[in-house]
């Protein structure tokens, strides 16, 4: 049972990097290599601001966020606007290398060792039927789903998550219901940066950061969206709780060498079951 | 006009004769191994600039060359090549890694270039390449170390698990190897990756066998989640660590949940304990000191590696010059010398020449080390 | 069936053989034998990608199973390492058809992620099947390499060797760009809709590309294990499949001198740069981002507009 | 010869083609009009064999070709176009051209990489000039597809799709796009390809295109047939007429 427990706790960040690779896609319909870049900016922004700085939890963290709003923007307006003639595979190659530079600029910045912070509430084990979990790893559970709810929220309710799906069902016709395309594709980058960030800010009194972390959590992130399916909001949820319970019952029960081959198998296995994923859906083909 | 030709003449024809030692070092600065390669990288740079300003080995200054494996094995090829064939090195401190230092053994004897490995693996000298020395401690012996400190206790219940890099597997080799000449019974075979952020899954399955004692072989903060989620589960069972985790940073990761953990390591970690009459206290402290003033950072025993390293190159050149034959009889017939990992012996057959003495049990306590008598 | 560019083939070899007569220092020698191996692995990346739309990142995978295969079968049956590098590629290309049958129904994002599963299980499996391949801590026991009884041992005579294999290879990839089966694939590529609706059975011309880049990738991949001499999975992982795909774009994607470009620029490129140290990551990220976002058509493109406008000139 | 027998598909619940039935007669042009929506497209994408129907028969000269793969229905003589063109902008029109007549042939690839096949590959050209002949675009010839004009275009395309000499042409609005003087060669074109014996279904917008062409049309609006006959027929119905204002309504 204890895998559950585990499983729930990294797949909920799963889930959340999963959401920031489902608002860039259903905006741009590319897959950003560097949303795990934005989680270790994440947990390096709050160690700055906690550790060097001194300040206090509740101002660092929201600095942090806003921080996360203005990289996510710029990112956008420095690598993705930029590049002339764009198409898919030009945009996702222009990804993987701003990954990489700010990666580069992780290492430069913040040194090669990994960081780690002080638990923001006090640490207490709880002892539930078969396992244990710590309030921490509770807190990372609950900070992903408030954030996943209330973003379903915005998408839902609010007029500008209304342009967004408008993006998505259709650029062209946004556009010309006077939806400013381009502000929504960089509103979108500023999101998802701002989700790397909270990611970075939950897990980093946990599992601490180091510069080289963006490539597995991206990595994992991109697994689990496609896992739920590209582009589903709640599938992206479920893909990332998922690939969490997958990998804790593989490493609970089997040599635990072998546990990412077979979280991976799973993922090829549902794929070639369901070629969109658990929850996508099939957009019509324009021919 | 012919006075100023002469000078020019006389200055192109001293270059020549103003001779170095060219030192070539591959450290793994980037890469995931980075937190290993930086501390190695940056002892050689210190000592280089020391040796220089002191007035060199043997008369010649050193130049060094450094470049990044960024733990890469074909990355190390190539870069040990450049050292070799454009740099024109004497001798080559490094890699990092086992693996990189394994890609390159054979070169080494090819291209007649000493290299002095900072890296782990018995591989490295075994079976032996005349050209490749090691300065690290074996994994045998820290495997021994810990055995025998199990023994004297009375546990053999030893559930283990491992890093899936090069490091983690060369202990695991060893704790199965040696399990059964120290009467240890292994329960629970398991590994985790590098970036793996949650160990509790294979440490509930350990915890299912009920060990007397945690084996952990890894190094990187993962080695600190083993640690903190062996605490949350609340296995009172006993954590032992590899030598891997014998830095100031593992306890600032591990937090609270070090308090305990017991490790086998070299003595540099405990310099200050020694007793004043310890042969090792002062080369420690030495060390020790110079490297924190200078890089405002606690030192490591990873960057002791390439201190050990450099005093073999050191006095290879020093006695047998920059002939690589030379060097390395020089090196094989060097004696005993005390080092930042122990009491070095190294010999024709030998070209580690540390043993299990090398290593101390060490227990963490209040935040820092305590020497396990 | 357009002409064969022998302008361009005779320049490589021109290239090739120059290089053997002007260069003694075998750093450099080393440094253009790597660079080879790139080429011909991101050219096959390109044939997939470029040519028919068939994301893979998973070649890396196949760049180790050639390498492992052909030193383990080597190795455990003692025969000549050519034959194990041609049964490698073999083995490689089965893999592929194997593993390509139900990826390749797949599209866009969802192959990628296949692909790069495929990758990762691989990566996976060299690493904790340590009974065959010696593990995380890498493969020692590789033979001397011979190729029909002559001994070929460093980088001079390596050299001579890998140039002999990428010219051919590059012959191979140029009489195939000019072959109906490039116009074939591309149309696929453009579009996999109407090429159907003309015939053409897309899922087997794709399984066909994917079983044969895969195959040649592992030729490349045992050749690789017996120049080096010690394999360990690092070198096989997720990171160079990613490289590969930045070298073919780099470089000029659906075009054969695009691979080949790509991959020597950006593995010329970290030797220029290995005395930055810290900052190499960062200009390597830059090089590449200014690539993509100026250069439409990569460096091939670059190239091509430059010789058109001193043409028209 | 075509014959469509209670078609019938839904997208989500919703009736996209309803029970459809008509016959596309030999060495005739037949026309499908309808309003935007109406599910000509679906239709083609269904007898070309892209789209699984839910009901009803598709049956070509007496053969059912329901729902069989889309390269055994090209195999057996049915060719189209499409609304966007999908030609390879980096090929010349002439390999452009080649591309309808290689899934036909399927010539060696490894005798075409090696350039073993010369003597298929001269016959080939024959044929490439031939078709562009009758298509008038041979002036372009060596040019690619980015550097000429949206009408050559298009008369590509059908040169593609007629070059495997198919027994039936589908084409999917083929005047869209192109000027008087174009659609007047267009005209003259497709006469000439019945001449020859060819069977042309299209669907088409431009109604002058329609009347001057079609000896047979259909009208589809929300995917039913509500009209089938000669176009002065057509022109005249009622429905017809109320399902195309209460289009332009909209």
């Amino acid at each position: 049972m204890q895998f559950i427990y585990s499983g729930i706790t990294s797949g909920s960040i799963f889930a959340l990097v999963a959401l920031g690779f489902n608002i860039i896609y259903n905006t741009t319909g590319i897959i950003n290599f560097a949303q795990g870049e934005f989680v270790m900016i994440g947990g390096m922004l709050i160690y700055t601001l906690l550790s060097i700085y001194g300040l206090p939890f509740l101002i660092a963290a929201p600095l942090a966020l806003l921080a996360a709003l203005f990289i996510g923007a710029l990112f956008e307006r420095v690598f993705i606007k930029s590049v002339r003639s764009p198409n898919e595979i030009k945009l996702i190659t222009i990804t993987i290398a701003a990954s990489i530079i700010l990666r580069g600029l992780g290492m430069v910045i913040w040194g090669r060792n990994s960081l780690s912070v002080d638990a923001y509430i006090p640490y207490k084990v709880l002892e539930l039927p078969a396992g244990t979990l710590t309030s921490n790893s509770l807190l990372v559970i609950i900070v992903s789903l408030v954030t996943a709810f209330s973003l379903s929220l915005f998408f839902k309710r609010s007029s500008l998550g209304k342009a967004f799906r408008a993006c998505y069902d259709d650029k062209i016709a946004a556009g010309i219901c006077g939806v400013d395309v381009s502000k929504i594709r960089m509103l979108a980058f500023a999101i998802a940066a701002l989700l790397g960030v909270i990611a970075g800010i939950v897990t980093t009194p946990i599992s601490y950061v180091t510069y080289t972390d963006g490539i597995m959590t991206g990595l994992k992130g991109f697994a689990a969206a496609i896992l739920g399916g590209l582009g589903s909001f709640w599938g992206g949820v479920a893909g990332g709780l998922l690939l969490g319970i997958f990998e804790g019952f593989f490493a609970s029960v089997l040599p635990s060498g072998y546990k990412d081959a077979f979280a991976f198998l799973i993922i090829l296995a549902v794929l070639f079951l369901r070629p969109k994923g658990l929850f996508g859906k099939k957009k019509a083909e324009r021919l | 006009m012919k006075k100023l030709l002469g000078v020019v003449f006389m200055i192109i024809l001293a270059v020549p004769l103003y001779a170095e030692v060219r030192l070539g070092a591959l450290f793994a600065v980037t890469g995931p191994a980075s937190f290993l390669g930086l501390p190695e990288k940056q002892t050689l740079e210190m000592l280089v600039e020391e040796v220089n300003k002191t007035g060199g080995i043997a008369g010649e200054k050193v130049k060094l060359f450094l470049y990044d494996t960024k733990g890469l094995d074909t990355e190390a090829r190539k870069k040990f090549i450049r050292l070799v064939k454009k740099d024109k090195v004497d001798a080559v401190i490094g890699p990092t890694r086992s693996g990189s230092t394994l890609a390159i053994k054979e070169l080494a004897e090819k291209y007649k270039t000493p290299l002095f490995s900072c890296a782990a693996s018995k591989r490295i000298v075994q079976p032996l390449n005349k050209y490749v020395f090691k300065s690290p401690q074996s994994d045998t012996h820290a495997v021994g170390k810990i055995y025998n400190f199990l023994h004297k206790k009375g546990k053999s219940k030893v559930a283990i698990i491992t890093a899936q890099n090069g490091f983690g597997d060369s202990g695991r080799t060893e704790l199965l190897e040696l399990a059964d000449e120290y009467g240890m019974e292994i329960v629970a075979d398991e590994k985790f990756r590098d970036t793996d952020k949650d160990m509790t899954s294979q440490l509930t399955k350990i915890s299912e066998t009920n060990p007397d004692a945690i084996i952990c072989w890894g190094v990187g903060p993962a080695p600190a989640l083993v640690a903190k989620n062996t605490r949350q589960l609340g296995l009172d069972s006993m954590l032992i660590m590899s030598h891997g985790v014998a830095s100031k940073k593992f306890i600032e990761l591990a937090g609270n949940a070090a308090e305990g953990i017991i490790l086998p390591a070299g003595r540099l970690l405990v310099a200050e304990q020694l007793e004043k009459d310890n042969k090792f206290r002062e080369v420690l402290i030495n060390y020790k000191n110079a490297y924190e003033k200078r890089y405002d950072s606690s030192v490591s025993t990873f960057g002791g590696h390439a201190y050990d390293a450099f005093m073999m190159f050191k006095y290879g050149i020093e006695k047998g010059g920059k002939k690589p034959a030379a060097m390395i009889s020089a090196v094989e017939n060097m004696g005993a010398f005390i080092g930042t990992a122990g009491k070095f012996n190294i010999t024709a057959s030998d070209h580690n020449g540390l043993d299990e003495s090398a290593f101390v049990m060490l227990k963490i306590h209040n935040g820092d080390w305590e020497l396990i008598n | 069936m357009r002409k064969i560019n022998y302008p361009f083939l005779i320049l490589v070899l021109i290239i090739l053989i120059s290089t053997k007569f002007l260069i003694k220092n075998e750093y450099y020698l080393s440094i253009v034998i790597f660079g080879m191996f790139n080429a011909i692995n991101a050219s096959c990346f390109n044939i997939l990608l470029g040519y028919t739309g068939i994301i893979s990142l998973g070649q890396a995978a196949f760049y180790g199973i050639g390498a492992y295969f052909a030193v383990i079968v080597a190795a455990s049956f003692g025969i000549n390492p050519m034959l194990a590098i041609v049964l490698a590629s073999l083995f490689s290309a089965l893999v592929a058809f194997i593993i390509g049958y139900p990826t390749l129904k797949l599209h866009g994002h969802y192959l990628a992620m296949a692909t790069l599963g495929f990758g990762m299980i691989i990566y996976v499996l060299m690493n904790e099947m340590a009974f065959i391949t010696g593990g995380p801590s890498g493969f020692l026991d590789i033979s001397k390499f011979s190729f029909f009884g002559v001994s070929i041992y460093g980088e001079h005579s390596f050299y001579i060797f890998v140039a002999i294999v990428f010219f051919l290879f590059t012959v191979l990839f140029e009489m195939f760009d000019k072959s109906y089966l490039s116009y074939k694939l591309k149309f696929i590529k453009e579009s996999e809709f109407a090429s159907k609706s003309f015939g053409i059975n897309i899922f087997k011309t794709k399984l066909l590309v994917f079983s044969i880049t895969a195959g040649i990738t592992a030729f490349n991949g045992g050749i690789y294990a017996y120049y080096s001499g010690f394999i360990s999975p690092v070198s096989f992982n997720f990171n160079y499949s990613i490289e590969l795909l930045t070298m073919a774009i780099v470089g000029g994607l659906g075009t054969v001198p695009g691979g080949i470009i790509g991959a020597a620029v950006l593995t010329a490129l970290p030797e220029f740069m290995a005395s930055i140290e810290d900052y190499e990551m960062i200009l390597y990220g830059c090089f590449l981002a200014v690539t993509i976002i100026f250069l439409p058509g990569g460096l091939t493109g670059l190239i091509k507009r430059i010789l058109n406008k001193n043409a028209s000139d | 010869m075509l014959q469509i027998k209670n078609t019938g598909i839904n997208f989500g619940g919703v009736k996209a083609l309803d029970n459809v039935n008509f016959d596309v007669p030999y060495g005739r042009i037949t026309a499908l009009i309808g309003p935007n929506g109406a599910g000509k497209t679906t239709l083609f994408n269904i007898i070309t064999g892209f789209l699984k129907s839910n009901t009803g028969e598709i049956f070509f000269e007496n053969e059912n070709i329901t729902n069989v793969q889309p390269y055994y229905i090209f195999a057996k003589g049915i060719s189209r176009t499409f609304q966007n063109l999908n030609l390879i902008p980096e090929l010349s029109l002439k390999e452009n051209l080649l591309l309808g007549i290689i899934g036909k042939d399927n010539p060696s690839a490894v005798k075409s990489i090696l350039r073993l096949n010369s003597k298929y590959w001269q016959r080939m050209e024959k044929k490439i000039d031939y078709f562009m002949e009758i298509t008038g675009i041979s002036e372009w010839r060596d040019r690619k597809t980015d550097e000429v004009p949206y009408g050559i275009l298009k008369y590509l395309e059908i040169a593609r799709a007629i070059i495997n000499e198919p027994k039936i042409l589908l084409l999917d609005e083929p005047a869209a796009g192109l000027n008087n003087v174009e659609k007047e060669k267009l005209m003259e074109l497709l006469k000439f390809l019945v001449n020859k014996n060819m069977t042309i279904f299209m669907v088409e917008h431009d109604m002058n295109f329609v009347s001057n062409l079609a000896d047979n049309v259909i009208c589809l609006n929300y995917g039913k047939v509500i009209a089938n006959g000669s176009y002065r027929d057509i022109r005249n119905n009622e429905e017809v007429i109320k399902a195309y204002l209460g289009d332009s309504d909209a």
